[in-house]
This record gives structure tokens, sequence and C-alpha cells, in this order.
């Protein structure tokens, strides 16, 4: 029974990369307290995860919708390069003494960010659900355009923060764990919330199964449509602060650059189908979680460069491979054919 | 008589040639289902085998098992007594079987010429003839009575020109087993007598035809044998000359068989017994007529229906008549705003109302039971009590959900009341047999209490009993005060319920009548003449 | 007289030295009277050869360009010649089998920034004659050029001690944020055993110097830091303590630029290398050259 | 009915309002437009072989778009053949410079290699039904690192048929053109009669239409899905080769991003990414988009790179949204 649960397939794949660590890596699950923090290669993974598991959340609920989302890491350079050109200042000097300045406060600086991620989600959203754009060239533009608007903003420059409790969003801790943790807790918590308690995941899974039938239904499928996009957006705004808040600094060139692929990659592997409908917001935090801790992996065992991509590669054929339930029926066959033949050799 | 299946060989009345496809001991489980168990079934050369049971008995699942789509548990096929294991439908094709099934499997992004030939195509100097294939598709067509545009998609086309379709592509491999899984459900009836002319012949030809129905007429029409099928069991194996209607249906619901074999054959006496008096009694008391609850005025749409006025009162049942492709499923499309009509306007309880979607005609109090249960429909991934309160759930909106206990009652509640046969309510639709995906979709709609209900075909491919027990059902909510809006391709069936009629053709309303005006054989005469015409 | 007409193709806007570049070639050419075509390949060498063949049929005085990749030129360059426009190669050299496809090349020595930043910790490194130095380094982008020719260069200088080893290797793409990831992963491997980073570039230093803050070790005390191109946030970091030195790599390419192409289609003889003058900074010197820094 | 009464043009106009390959024909009129806005603004952008540079330059994204042409209307999808195209010209430039085989082997080989990738990760996908999306994002990260470890840096190409490849100008009325183009455009007529005029061609439309009526309809889907990822990868090699042809070099990081090139390409040619809808050719008309915008772009020379992308946004949008509404018009 528990083994039929559509989450013990990603949870297993990541409990036996996880065994791969413990095996290969000495002091992986090492955690001690330093400055009144918890401290380790596991908090490292779920640090570096967070800006990932957030923007799978995003991505999750797009996809149930039989739609996708590529324009996510733009929006993560454009939240991050508001958010730090407004707190940003700069280092003035003086009398040889750098000393920090903050240009607006903070709180409005967050909301512009995100308000700007919201602005960038009812682009897309206007554009999938109102013209009826394919999803995939209608966050293209945005994929494009959004890069370069937070370029323009910055000169192309990468914008410096000086401004300490910004830092705190990315890289501070609470209670001894990092404060990104809290925060994709949270989103997670109150999505996982929305989707019980409302009637938005039975529609939402609706609308990816059958738009025809939703729409006949009553549903109002264009409205649904838009929300799950500014909601990814919005996602996608959050991890952009998380992201640059952790480097101190916007990187409008290269923040979140290809963060949409490793969002989509999370999404499928925690087991919710490109196909629309049924999704799996745990699966897909399970997902992100896979594919840090195959980064982490491949970083510390001190693999060459060069093969990062064959082994990530292999890995995830892998743990697909391991989710097929064709192929373990295949791989029973297989055995019980060489259990067979080997019983007739000695007979 | 009935004859038990062990003795069916020694019986004069069965075909002496060997069967052509025997099928032994078949089982097939589902999770938490026994579809099949020890299911046997013989087809000769030459016959048309009737399949017959109740909704859920596990009719599609046996033709599915034979064509290659499951592997069964146990049993085994034979084709010419030789052991058969089809593992796909291209297989089961290869060996000769062409198959058509329950729901509609063909490509609507295709062609309908395509449709027909794909896979089969025919070939010019290698390439794909596009001409040839065409203008053969045409032809089949033609044979079928229908005329159309072959070139245009498929998704341009009604269900039934959709499963007219399909048939013609079974019907044009060259195969030695026909079968056919409930074909008719959205037929007219003289579609159907077109499709029975082609049997006949192939019949004749040789062929061995496998066919499933729930409209026992057309049993008695067309059938040699047939074998009753009951909660995946095989009942028995009857020659359908020597077994009454009575009797079928009381082995398919597995009444014992009281009324002894010297039945009466007439059918009008099953009727009797079956519906019509229920039905008649329903409407005995009709309440007074109260004032219109929807008024459409010249209501059309350019292409699909010519401008169209109709009213419907609380409490009434109308009837709309035609022949396939008449412009009746257009008509309840306009009204429900699925498709936006461009010239007209409607009126409910006497206040002009604008009708741009169907969530503006959900707010109205309108309900509409789509002919399309696959497309239109059912969520197939989604379970039966989902499927039962999206619509009342969508009315509700967003934030208010209903609560998880609510649900589950009113789920179970249908689900007796419509005797709908599944596992449990979370079960997904789409592992439900056809006929109880029907009364899903029903039960959504009767979940809204709604003021108006559109029905298109609703008791399509439902069992004969569930039939009557659900126009029950529709009929004593309309006596409540419900109005109903009622499209069915069973001209009978649309006479005996409805207090009035309105009569389409060439999607253009020609004449409106009163219950009991009209017989079956004037209102054939009023769509062929067109004479009334408005 | 017509003003001249230069074609130009830039990589991209990858990074802030990058943007300083097309910062430096754009106001030089505003200041010579010079009409610039700008064409941005966003890291792609198809668009590079798209902008050079649109060159080409607009007919400019001088094209030039820096190469996103070394080879694959040959036969864009053969049509430029054919149409008899210059071609002035910057940042980047070019690999082709005829070398009078191009004038000349103007540009830095990855391999040179390499040996540079090598020699600098060879020095160092005698200071403390006796202690092995365990090295870790950030490479650049999998593949490209500054990449493997900034690990050439560095390898091949500190061979000369032995007692110098990179003990890890890993590519942090040249951004922050990789830079930091892959540094707390090296952190959590070695832990106390890394004596100096080596960085590709200073982006990369800048996150793994937060890495290293966060792992409760000194930057530029704890973990010597080496990094390349010397841009403003370098010498912050310098000032502040955290980074040890920065080899310079000058992105302000443009006046010279300007002055080549003039003298090119003026004829006169242009040498086929132009190296830029860059230095190398330590932090004893960031402060006082900070307020110099241009970009 | 209604269209008795309509007089003969407006019935023919109807018509083609009403054709499946109306959105197609809008497509190309955008593309008219885009090119005479370009003329009109910037000299010498109308010179023939101004446009015959499209084709050179844009010849192996029209191949590999034309492979993911049929995985799409397949109902599937392929991230790989951008790198599938630089583990080609890898392993070509390999095989060319370092064994000395002789070069049409060596295309042979590329070819059989890239045809192998494909089928290997349709088998997976259709065997053991694991997500189009996923397996091919793997088989993009394989090919990418396999180049890596073939060689970290690019080698160049010195071949003589290579290299006559890629210097012989075809002279053609108003200019010239590679011997790629030629490839090419006989690559796109081929998948247009496979895509139109055989079995094969037809199953992925209906695969794509509709997998489970597919299957129910007898036809071989397995095959055809492993087959056309197949010829997916066989032509992003191809692809390959006429990049290499075209940069006389293998390299681990030639064509970045050209997946999302060639998909783009082909969405706006107006296939459906869902699959089932769309034509062969509309790979011609969208990679000729990509390629005028950028055209228009490079012509312009006075935007910065991040005007660049506003810019190549802004004209995507417009195009995609002129185009959306006129097909919208029509139905
Ligand atoms: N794919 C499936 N998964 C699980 N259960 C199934 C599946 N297909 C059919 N069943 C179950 O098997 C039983 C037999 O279904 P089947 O479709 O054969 O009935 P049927 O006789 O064709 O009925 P109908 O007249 O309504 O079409 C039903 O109880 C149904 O719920
Ligand atoms: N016998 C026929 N010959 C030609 N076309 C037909 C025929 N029957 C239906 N059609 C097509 O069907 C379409 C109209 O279908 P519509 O949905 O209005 O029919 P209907 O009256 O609801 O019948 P049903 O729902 O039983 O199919 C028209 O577009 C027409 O092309
Ligand atoms: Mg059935
Ligand atoms: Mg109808």
């Amino acid at each position: 029974m528990f083994v039929r649960h559509p989450l013990f397939r990603p949870l297993a794949a990541l409990a036996l990369l996880l065994l791969v660590d413990l095996l290969l890596i000495p002091g992986f699950f090492h955690l001690e307290v330093k400055d009144g923090h918890l401290y380790g290669s596991l908090i490292d993974i779920v640090n570096r995860a967070a800006p990932l598991m957030l923007a799978a959340l995003g991505m999750t609920l797009v996809i149930a919708t039989r739609g996708i989302d590529i324009s996510v890491g733009a929006v993560v350079a454009i939240s991050g390069t508001v958010a730090a050109m407004l707190v940003g200042g700069g280092m003035v000097i003086n009398h040889g003494v750098p000393e920090y300045v903050s240009r607006v406060p903070m709180a409005w600086a967050l909301a512009a960010a995100l308000g700007a991620a919201l602005l960038c989600g009812a682009w897309n959203g206007l554009l999938v659900a109102g013209l009826g754009l394919q999803p995939i060239v209608a966050t293209l533009i945005l994929m494009v355009a959004g890069r370069g608007l937070a370029q323009l903003m910055t000169d192309g420059q990468i914008v410096t923060v000086y401004y300490q409790p910004y830092f705190f969003i990315g890289g501070g801790y609470l209670l001894g764990l990092p404060f990104a943790l809290y925060i994709v807790g949270a989103v997670f918590l109150a999505t996982a919330l929305l989707m019980r308690r409302t009637a938005l995941g039975l529609f939402i899974q609706t609308v990816g199964i059958n738009p025809v039938a939703a729409r006949l239904a009553g549903v109002r499928t264009a409205v649904l449509i838009f929300l799950v996009y500014v909601f990814c957006s919005a996602c996608a705004g959050l991890a952009g602060l998380m992201i640059s808040a952790n480097i101190k600094s916007a990187d409008a060139n290269n923040a979140g650059l290809l963060l949409e692929l490793d969002a989509i990659l999370a999404v499928t592997l925690g087991g919710t189908s490109l196909g629309g409908g049924k999704f799996s917001l745990v699966g897909s935090v399970v997902g992100a979680l896979i594919i840090q801790t195959l980064t982490y992996t491949i970083y510390s065992l001190g693999l060459a460069p060069e093969v990062n991509m064959v082994v990530k590669s292999a890995v995830v054929f892998l743990v697909c491979l391991s989710q097929s339930a064709e192929f373990k029926t295949m791989w029973g066959r297989l055995r019980a054919r060489a259990l067979h033949s080997k019983q007739g050799g000695t007979v | 008589m009935s004859i038990p299946a062990h003795a069916a060989g020694s019986t004069p009345r069965a075909p002496q040639a060997a069967p052509v496809l025997e099928l032994r001991g078949i089982c097939k489980q589902f999770p938490g289902v026994k579809a099949l168990s020890d299911v046997g079934l013989r087809l000769f050369p030459g016959e048309v085998h009737t399949l017959m049971g109740q909704n859920g008995a596990g009719k599609s699942t046996l033709i599915k098992v034979l064509t290659g789509v499951y592997t069964p548990d146990r049993g085994q096929i034979l084709l010419d007594g030789a052991v058969i294991r089809p593992a796909s439908t291209l297989e089961a094709q290869r060996l000769g079987i062409s198959t058509v099934y329950q729901e509609v499997n063909l490509c609507p992004n295709l062609s309908v010429a395509e449709n027909i030939f794909i896979g089969r195509y025919p070939r010019r100097f290698g390439r794909i003839d596009w001409q040839a294939m065409r203008s053969q598709a045409a032809a089949l067509l033609e044979r079928m009575g229908i005329r159309i545009d072959v070139a245009a998609p498929l998704a341009r086309y009604p269900l039934a020109i959709q499963q007219m379709v399909a048939i013609s592509r079974a019907l044009n491999v060259r195969a030695r087993v026909l079968i056919l899984d409930e074909p008719t459900s959205s037929l007219d009836e003289s579609e159907v007598a077109l499709l029975f002319g082609v049997l006949r012949q192939l019949r004749a030809d040789g062929m061995a035809i496998l066919f499933v129905t729930h409209f026992l007429e057309q049993t008695y029409a067309i059938s040699d044998r047939i074998t009753v099928m009951r909660n995946g069991e095989r009942e028995g194996e009857y020659a359908c000359a020597e077994l009454s209607r009575l009797a079928l249906v009381n082995k398919m619901v597995g009444a014992p068989d009281h009324h002894g074999a010297d039945e009466a054959r007439p059918g009008a006496e099953l009727d009797a017994a079956l519906d019509v008096g229920l039905l008649a009694r329903a409407h005995a008391h009709a309440p007074a007529r109260q004032p219109a609850f929807l008024l459409a005025r010249g209501l059309g749409r350019k292409g699909a229906l010519a401008p169209l006025d109709l009213d419907i009162h609380p409490g009434e049942l109308l009837g709309l008549c035609g022949l396939l492709g008449s412009g009746r499923t257009e008509a309840a499309r306009l009204l429900f705003g699925a498709d936006k009509a461009d010239s007209g306007a409607i009126a409910i309880d006497g206040k002009p109302r604008a009708i741009a979607s169907p969530r503006d005609a959900i707010a109205a109090g309108i309900g509409f039971c789509s002919e399309d249960r696959k497309h239109e429909g059912a969520v197939l991934e989604l379970s039966v009590r989902e499927n039962i309160i999206l619509a009342l759930q969508a009315r509700g909106g967003l934030l208010r959900a209903i609560p998880m206990r609510h649900q589950q009652a009113l789920a179970e509640e249908y689900v007796r009341a419509l005797g709908i046969k599944t596992a449990s309510v979370e079960t997904p639709i789409g592992s439900l047999s056809g006929g109880n995906q029907q009364k899903v979709l029903l039960a959504r709609w009767l979940a809204t209490a709604p003021r108006m209900l559109i029905l298109d075909e609703p008791t399509r491919g439902i069992d004969v009993r569930a039939k009557q027990e659900i126009m029950d059902y529709v009929a004593a909510l309309c006596r409540k005060g419900m109005a109903i809006l009622f499209i069915s391709s069973e001209l009978s069936e649309v006479l005996r319920c409805s207090d009035r009629m309105l009569v389409l053709r060439d999607r253009k309303a020609c004449g409106e009548f009163a219950r009991g005006e009209l017989d079956e054989h004037s209102v054939l005469q009023v769509i062929a003449a067109g004479e009334s015409c408005a | 007289a017509k003003p001249l007409v230069i074609g130009f193709s830039q990589v991209g806007a990858e990074s802030e030295w990058r943007t300083a570049n097309t910062v430096s070639i754009k106001d030089a050419a505003k200041q010579a009277g010079v009409t610039l075509k700008f064409a941005d390949a966003q890291q792609k060498q198809e668009n590079q050869v798209k902008a050079i063949r649109s060159f080409i049929a607009q007919k400019v005085d001088v094209i030039a360009f820096s190469p996103v990749v070394e080879s694959g030129w040959d036969t864009v360059l053969r049509e430029a010649k054919a149409a008899k426009i210059p071609v002035v190669l910057t940042d980047r050299a070019v690999n082709v089998s005829d070398t009078s496809l191009y004038v000349t090349f103007i540009g830095s020595d990855f391999v040179e920034e390499g040996r540079r930043a090598g020699k600098w910790l060879l020095e160092r490194a005698a200071k403390t004659p006796d202690a092995n130095l365990n090295i870790v380094e950030l490479q650049g982008t999998v593949g490209s050029a500054p990449a493997i020719d900034r690990k050439k260069g560095f390898e091949e200088v500190i061979a000369a001690n032995p007692r110098l080893k990179v003990i890890r290797s890993q590519t942090g793409d040249f951004t922050r944020a990789k830079g930091k990831e892959v540094m707390e992963a090296f952190l959590k491997a070695e832990g106390k055993k890394i004596n100096v980073l080596y960085a590709h570039n200073d982006d990369m230093a800048i996150g793994a110097i937060q890495a290293i803050e966060e792992a409760g070790l000194k930057p530029g005390t704890d973990i010597v830091v080496i990094s390349i191109d010397g841009v403003k946030g370098a010498f912050e970091a310098m000032i502040a303590g955290k980074l040890n030195v920065t080899v310079e790599c000058s992105p302000l390419l443009g006046p010279q630029l300007m002055q080549i192409a003039r003298d090119v289609v003026a004829g006169k003889p242009v040498p086929k290398r132009i190296t830029t003058v860059e230095g190398v900074f330590p932090a004893e010197v960031a402060a006082k050259e900070f307020p110099n820094r241009k970009y | 009915m209604n269209t008795m009464r309509m007089n003969p043009i407006q019935v023919r106009w109807r018509a083609l309002l009403a054709s499946p390959y109306f959105t197609s024909l809008v497509t190309v009129a955008l593309l008219a437009v885009l090119l005479a806005a370009g003329g009109a603004s910037y000299p010498g952008f109308l010179s023939l072989q101004v446009l015959f540079n499209l084709l050179i330059d844009n010849a192996f994204l029209l191949v590999i778009a034309v492979g993911i042409s049929f995985v799409i209307l397949s109902g599937g999808i392929d991230l790989s053949v951008g790198s599938v195209l630089a583990l080609s010209t890898m392993v070509a430039a390999w095989l060319l410079q370092v064994w000395h085989l002789p070069p049409l082997l060596v295309i042979a080989v590329v070819l059989l290699l890239g045809a192998g990738f494909g089928a290997a990760m349709g088998a997976l996908i259709h065997y053991f039904k694991l997500q189009p999306f996923i397996v091919t994002l793997a088989g993009m990260f394989l090919a990418r690192g396999l180049c890596y470890l073939i060689s970290v840096s690019s080698i160049t190409i010195t071949d003589p048929l290579f290299v006559a490849m890629s210097q012989t100008q075809l002279a053609v009325p108003g200019g010239f053109v590679s011997p790629g183009v030629l490839i090419a455009l006989l690559t796109l007529a081929l998948a247009i009669y496979m895509g139109h005029y055989t079995p094969f061609g037809r199953a992925l439309y209906a695969v794509g239409g509709n997998e489970q009526s597919a299957l129910m309809m007898g036809l071989a889907v397995g095959r055809s899905k492993v087959l056309v990822y197949a010829f997916s990868g066989g032509c992003a090699a191809l692809g390959g080769v006429l990049f290499s042809f075209y940069m006389l070099s293998g390299y681990g990081l030639h064509a970045q991003g050209a997946e999302l090139d060639a998909i783009a390409a082909v969405v706006i040619g107006g296939t459906l990414l869902s699959g089932g809808y769309g034509y062969v050719a509309g790979a011609l008309s969208g990679v000729l988009v990509l390629g005028t915008i950028q055209t228009l772009i490079a012509f312009d020379g006075t935007l910065s790179s991040w005007w660049t992308k506003i810019v190549i946004g802004g004209l995507l949008f417009v195009f995609c949204v002129v185009q959306r509404l006129m097909g919208r018009a029509a139905a």
C-alpha cells in the first residue's frame, strides 16, 4: 500500500542519493552548531534548494493546467534587480572607513520587487489566458525580454547590496535553520491549504485534464489560468529575492539562468505529468531536493567539471527508470528468466 | 425458450460450422473490481451475435480482452481453433478482427477520410494517394447515408457522425470478425437501418459479427444469437428467436424468470411493463402551465442554426426532434452559452438576460448534459465524487469549497439514486463502464438542482432497466417544477416523454406539437416534408 | 569626409567586465566621431557570424569582433576579405588557417593572466618556505577559452613549487551564485585544509568569499584569495581585506580599437598582435587604485 | 444554406479562411511585412544576398527544427537537439582530426550516432513510459557532457572536403548560397513529403492527435514514437554536420540553447506544442522569422545588449499576437 503511494518513488530516489552520499562522502551528514545555527552539508543543500523549491511550486500549478512557464529565470532576474537597486546603496569611503547606506526602506523595496514579479505573471497570464497564445511562446517572450529589462535597469552591471538586513532573506538563520526554509515552508503550506480547503485544486486539475468539460461545467478557465501564471511568477519573484540576498548582489545577467529547466525537471521528478491534471506539491519539493542533492554530491565528490553533466544525466535517467512501473516489470521478467534458465541448467 | 449455455451446441438452431472465434474461461481483474470471471463466448461465421448486459456487466472489457487492449488474467482465445494472444489492437487487426469500441476512438485532428483509412492508405507510386482516399471515403460514407466533406477535420462533426466514421472505418477492413460496441448509441433510426442493411450483407458474406447494444428493438431486429452477461459472468447463450424480451431483461438483471417460456413475443407488452406506464403516470397530473421560465427569440448562429423561437415552462418537458445533423445539439449549445449566438435574445423569468457563456447559463439556473461524454463531460482522471460535485462547486465559487463530508454524502446519494456501479466514490471515473460514466455526468447536473435542465442524449449507453429508472427520476423532477429540454436520437422515447415537441429540420424549426398530437409516423412525415416550416 | 563606419560584434553581456568593454568601445567611437554598428551575439558564435555577414552586406569600413570561440572563422572572414573589409579582433584570438584574414588582434592574453596569478602565489609561498599550500580552483565555464587558458597558465607556473597543490577544481560558471555554492561544498569537504583559493574571475571569488565567511573563516587571512579581472567589486573586497590580489584583464579596449581602425583604413601598417597594458593589483595598493577604476 | 447566397469570391475567401493552413499563410504574410519593414528602414536590407544569408546562417537551425517538428507533431518534445548537434560537431572533428577517417565515413558515423541516440531516448520514452521532457533533458546533459569528455577545448577541422563545403559558394541569381542551404532545403522537402505522403508521417499526426485512439485504431504507436526520436536525433546530427561545415570546428559549447530556438521556430510556424496540428513547412517560416528579427537588429546596429533582448521579445510579441488575432478572426 505504502509502496503504491505516488510519493514513494521520488522519496526513494532521494533516499538512495543520500545513501550514496553517506557511503562516499565522509562527514556528509555531519551537522554542527556554528554561530548559533546549524552548519553542514545538509543545511547547504536545503538552503540552496530553497529558490528551486519555490520555483518548482509555482511551476507545478502551471503544469497542472497543461501549461509551461519558461520565463521563471527572467522573473528571478527582474525581482532580484529591482530589490537590490532599491535597497542597494553604495559604499562610501569616509576617511578610509567604508560606510554602508540603504536607499529606500527595505519593505518598499521588497514590495516593489514582488510587484514587478506579479506584473510579469499578469503579462504571461494575459497572453496565455486572454489571447490564447501557446504557453511556451507566450512565456518565451518574457524569457527573452525580461532579462533584457533587468539588464537595462542595471546597465549590465552587478548591483551590490550593502544593507545587512536584506541578506537575512537569503542567508539568515532563524532558530538555527536557514530563514529561506521558512519562506518555502510558508509558501508551501499556504499553497497546499489553498488547494485543499478551496476548490482551487479541483478546478486546476479539471482545467488540465479536460478544459472543454471544465468550461461547460462553469469553471472560469481563463481566470484560473491567469491566476496560475501570476502565482508562478510570484514564486519566481520570491526566489529572485532569495538568490540576490544570498549573494548580496543582483546579477541580472546570470541570476536564475536556466532555473526554469531545473524547476520543470523538479516537477516531473516529483511525479507530476507535463500533460497536466493531477499534481503533487510535495513531489515537486522532493524533486527540487533531488536535483540540489545531486549537484552538491557532484561538487563534494571532487569530480572533474568535464564529467558533471554526464553524471547528472546518468542519475536523472536512473531516477526516472526507478520510477517507471514498466521498467520494474521488465526487470522482474528478466530476473525470472535468468533464474529459470539457471534452474534449467542444473536439472 | 431459453437454452442453457452448455446445451446450446446441441440445439437444432445452432450453426453447424465450427466457431471462428471462441473465448474460454476468461478472467480479468481490475484493482478492486472483478470485471470478468470465467466468461466464455462463441462466434460463428455468418451470424450476428449480440452481447447484452447491464451497465458494468463487463461487455466492453470482454471486447477489449478479445482485441488485445487488455491481457486476460486467465483464459484462452481461439481463432479457428488455434489459440491466439493478441498483444495489441494492431495484432488483432492483422488476425482479422476489426473493432469499433464504445467510446469513439478516432483522431479529431485528422480529416474524416484519413480517420477511415489511416493504417491502410490507398497508395500510388508508393505514396499516399489522397485523391483516391477521399473519393473512396466519400463513397463509403455515402453507403451509410452520409454526405459530408471528408477532407474536413473530424473534430468539426458531431458525435453521431464520428460514430458513423468509426463504423465505416471498421467496415473498410477486410476482416473475418467484426466487433461493434454500442455503435448505435447516438444514431437515429434511419442510420441504424442503413447500418443494419450493411451488417446483413456482411453476414450473408459469412462474416461473424459481435454486437453490443442496449436497445432491445435493435437486438431483435438483427441478431441471431444472444449472450447475456451479468456482473462479469456469462449468464447464458440463447438463440434470439427463442428468448422473449421480458425473459431477456430478467436474465440481464438477474430476476427470476417467472413469466415462463410461453411469454408472448410482441414488444408492446414489454414497453408497457418497462416504462410507458410509469411515465404516463408521471404526466397524468401535469400541473397547470406556469409562465415561461425561458424565452428565446430569434436565437441563431450563422452556419449552425437558423433563428429559432423557443419557450419552455417550469414543470414541462420539451422534446427536440429531428434527424441527425438537424441542429438539435446546436440549439442546446446556444441556449447554454456554450457557443455564442450571433442573433437573438433570451429572457429568463420574463426578464432579458445575456447568456454569453456556460457560467451565465448556470447562474441563470440552467444545466446542460452534453452528448459527448468523453470530450465534453467526463474528467477521466478525477474521481466519481469530484466529477459529480464539479458543476455545483463551480457555481459556488472558488473559495467556498463544499465540505468534504458533504461532497461524499452528495456523491453517495447519487450513486445510490442512479444505481451507478462503482467500487467507491473515490474511483476515477475513467475506470467506470460507459453507461455508468453517463450516469455520473447526469448526476453532476442533477446535483446543481437547476431550474432548467438540457439533456442531450442523456441515456446514451445506458441499459434498458436503468434508462427507465433515470427517465422516471427526471420525470419526477419535472413534476416538481423543473423545466427540461430533452434531446434523444430515439424518436419513440421523445414522443413518449415530452409534453411538447419542437421539430427541427435542416437547422431550422419546422413545427411545434403538443403531446399526443403526433405519433412516430407523423413526426417522420413532418421531418421529411418540412411542409409546416416556420 | 564621410565618417568611418565600424561594425562591432560583441559576445554578449554576460558579465560586468563585458559590459565595461562594450561601454568603452561605444564611448570611444562617439569621441572619435566614428559610426559604430553594434551587434550583440548573446553568447552564440552563429549570431556573430550572422552579424559579420550583415556588416559585409552593409559595406562597413572595418569589422571588429570579440570572438565567442577561437575556431570556425575561416569562411566568414574569407567573405569579408573578398569584400575587402579589414577585420580587427578584440579581446580573444581566433584560430584560422590563414592569418591574413585579420589585420590585428588587440587584447589580453588569458594564459599570461593565469601565469601572473601563479607568479604572485609563488612569491607569496616563498615567504613561508616549508608550509604546504592546498589550493582550490574555481574554473570558468567548462570549455570556454578564458577557463582553459587561465587554468593552463596558472598550472604552468605553480608546477615550479611542489608544495603548491591544487586539491579541488570545479566550475563556477563565472557567476557569484555558483562560486558561492561550489565553495560551500569545498569547505564542507576539505574544511580547514584549504589555504588558497584561485578563482578564474572576480565574481566567483566574491561569491566564494561569502561562503568562506559563512563558514566562520577569514577570507584573505585564513584562506588566500586570488582572482582575475580587476572589477570594482574586487577592489572593494581588497580594501575590506577579503581578497588578496586580482590580476587585471582590461576591458577598456575602445580607444585602442578606434586608433587601429583609423590606421588600417589609412593604410598604415599595424602590428599583428597588440597586447593591452595590464597590471597585477595586490590588496596593498587597492585603496590607492580604487578611485582610478573605471569599471 | 448560407453559402448559397454568397458570391464566388466570398465563397473562396471563406474557404481560405476556414482552411487549416490559414495560420501558416498569416505567418508567411507577416514575414513579408517584417522584411518590407526592414527594407524600408535600413539601406541594403532588401538585397537578395541578405535573404540568402538568412538561409546560409540558419541552415542548421532549419534542419533541427524539421526534426523537432515531427517530434512535436507526435505530441512529444526533444530538448536534446542542440546538444546532439554539438556532440556531432565534436565527434566529427575528433574523428577527422585525431583519427583521420575519411570525411564521408565520418558523416555517416555521425548521422548514425545521432539517430541511435534519438532512438535510445525514444525507446526509453515509449517502453518505460517516461516523460519526453525529462528523458530528452537528461539526453541534453548527456550529449553536452560527452563533448567535454572528448575534448574541453574546440577542435578545428582542416579536412579538405569540409573546408570545401564551408567555402564553396553556389551562385544563384542575385548572390550565392552555401551547399548547406541545399542540404537543409532538401531535408525540408523530404520531411514535407514524409509528413504528407507516407504512413509514418500520418501516424505521427494520429499519435499527436490522440495517442490512445491511435493505439486503438491499430497503428504501430510504439514504433512510430521510437522512430520519430531517431529521426529528430538524425536531423540534429545532420544539423551538426552542417554546423561543422559552417564553423569548421567541433566544440562542446556550440549551439547552446539551439533547442529552444528550434522549438520556438516550430511553434511560431503554427505547430501546436500539444501535438497533432501543424505543418513541417512551418519550421521554415518560423526559422525565417527568428532569423529576420536578428538580421533587423544587426542592421540597426545601435542597440545595446539589453535592448537587443527587449526588441527581440517585442518583435516576437507583436508577431505572435498578430498571427493569433488574425488566425482567430478566421476561425
Ligand atoms: N480500466 C479499468 N480500470 C478499473 N476498472 C475497470 C476498468 N475498465 C472497466 N472497469 C470495470 O469493469 C467493470 C465492467 O466494465 P465494462 O466497461 O466492461 O462494462 P460494460 O458492460 O461495457 O458496461 P456499459 O454497458 O456501461 O458500457 C465495471 O465495473 C468497470 O468499473
Ligand atoms: N446525414 C448527414 N449528412 C451530412 N452532414 C451531416 C449529417 N448529419 C449530420 N451532419 C453534420 O452534422 C452537423 C450538425 O450536427 P448537430 O449537432 O446540429 O446535429 P444534431 O441535430 O444535434 O444531431 P446529433 O446530435 O444527433 O448528431 C452539421 O455540421 C453537418 O455537417
Ligand atoms: Mg461498455
Ligand atoms: Mg446532437
